[in-house]
């Protein structure tokens, strides 16, 4: 049983949520407990909250721009590698090409800095936005959790975290 | 109970939240400008003691009020940002506009 | 906007897992960051999450026995309710009035206490379980959280919290 | 770093994890065992200090451990449980049998 988590190399979950403001903290939090196994840093971690928490909003502002409908996250994990995917069927984007660009935003009247898909790109190892007009936005990234014995922050289950770094 | 925003003389002082993103940004950019619009504020000061994430939308935030100030004929300043915040700000480039102290300077007249 | 969040009555998350024990802690933070936006107190949501650990470890060792499927939570706020719902399609109970009389278990070789459900309604304020060998089980839990506007303890967004009790 | 087991004398401390729930109490109870049947433990004492949520794989957890110890012929404390610990072992009926202390007992002599 030990053995048998030791050498897991897959995990999977997805969460669906209503897309509210008020549900962009627990979609971090989420996947910030989730990627815990991995025994990320706290600097991780806040790279893979803050990556989330871009795509979340964009998804509640710009793809449904306020109407209650879902949003989705798929995140995996192999071997020592997270991957994220956040999804609406929301408006889409026309040009993803030109929406990525830093500082370009369709909504400054609301004091939008255009640095979503920069700040995504930044923290995480790889970002692919797949989108179509009137058929959502799907984000997809991926991070790679150096696995360093030496360090283990405090999250869910440090002593167990240690206990098996002890092995 | 500690005050969010709290005026003193012409200085607005915005106490910003554990986490500033879209849903804590909107409320707060709500109530800033409506203070600073309705007093003589020459200073926003945002307040990152408490703040241990910000994302973008917090970013948007504060260059949104920035302009603002700009155009009152004011000026804002960052103050107590961790080390997770400053990083935040970097990357973005907003240190290079505003000014950002490690702690609170003197010279604010706090 | 504001105003709309105030007057919000409803809010909704879907989660689903692999049944491995890693996800557990990961089950019990999610539900707990959903939470939040009722401003509950630190007990309510010890309460919350012990609950749903109980239902979480039941479908992975009793659902699935060990076997890697999905575990999915459903959860709702309805003005100051949270209902939960923990489903597995595993293999199910026979007796579901006799599974849940206090320290009945069908695996004391693996040191369970048979006090899961027992735990489940003591901290929530309603237990339903459905089941059906062969089948699966759900369990619907609620839980009401009291209003109390001096309160709000220091979780996610304390300060937002604290704003709005002052308007 | 600190170690999760540590054996004085006769008595074999387990500084329990944040969180005992069924995952973590499964390697503790492996742990635990191993250690206990291949030398001469008296008391196995479970020590909350760190520990912040425990459910009822925890209480299964700590009665086999019990059992265990009272046919080896030794027992079982806990010692420096939070209010919450307090509460579940309470709960469960445990404290009946098992000895709770807020603090370490002089008379264990560690
Ligand atoms: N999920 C989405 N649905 C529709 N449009 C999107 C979505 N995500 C991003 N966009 C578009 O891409 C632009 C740039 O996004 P981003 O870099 O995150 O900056 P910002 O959110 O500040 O506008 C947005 O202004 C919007 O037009
Ligand atoms: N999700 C489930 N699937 C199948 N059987 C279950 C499930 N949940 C509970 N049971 C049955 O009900 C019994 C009592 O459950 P519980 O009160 O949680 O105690 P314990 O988990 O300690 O055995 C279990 O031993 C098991 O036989």
């Amino acid at each position: 049983m030990n053995q048998g988590e030791r050498t897991m190399q897959q995990n999977e979950m997805k969460l669906e949520f209503d897309s509210r403001s008020c549900n962009e903290g627990f979609a971090r939090v989420a996947v910030a407990a989730f990627m815990t196994q991995l025994n990320p840093t706290l600097e991780e971690v806040a790279d893979v909250k803050t990556a989330v928490s871009e795509a979340v909003t964009n998804a509640i502002i710009h793809g449904y721009e306020g109407r209650v409908k879902k949003v989705e996250i798929f995140c995996r994990i192999e071997q020592e590698t997270l991957f994220v995917e956040v999804r609406d069927e929301g408006k889409g984007i026309p040009d993803v090409e030109l929406a990525m660009q830093p500082m370009y935003t369709t909504k400054a009247e609301c004091d939008r800095a255009g640095m979503g898909f920069a700040f995504m790109e930044a923290f995480m190892d790889a970002l692919e936005v797949e989108s179509a007009p009137g058929r959502g936005t799907c984000v997809r990234m991926r991070k790679h959790i150096r696995h360093d014995t030496e360090q283990f922050p405090g999250y869910l289950d440090t002593e167990t975290a240690k206990n098996m770094a002890e092995r | 109970m500690e005050q969010l925003f709290t005026i003193s003389g012409t200085t607005l002082i915005i106490r910003l939240p554990a986490e500033l993103d879209h849903h804590s940004s909107e409320k707060i950019r709500l109530e800033a400008d409506r203070l600073a619009t309705g007093r003589n504020i020459r200073w926003m000061l945002f307040d990152f003691g408490q703040t241990v994430f910000m994302d973008s939308s917090g970013i948007g935030m504060l260059i949104g009020r920035y302009k603002m100030m700009r155009f009152l004929g004011g000026n804002v300043a960052a103050v107590r940002a961790n080390e997770q915040i400053q990083r935040v700000l970097t990357l973005s480039g907003i240190d290079k506009v505003i000014d950002v102290y490690e702690g609170i300077p003197q010279q604010l007249n706090l």
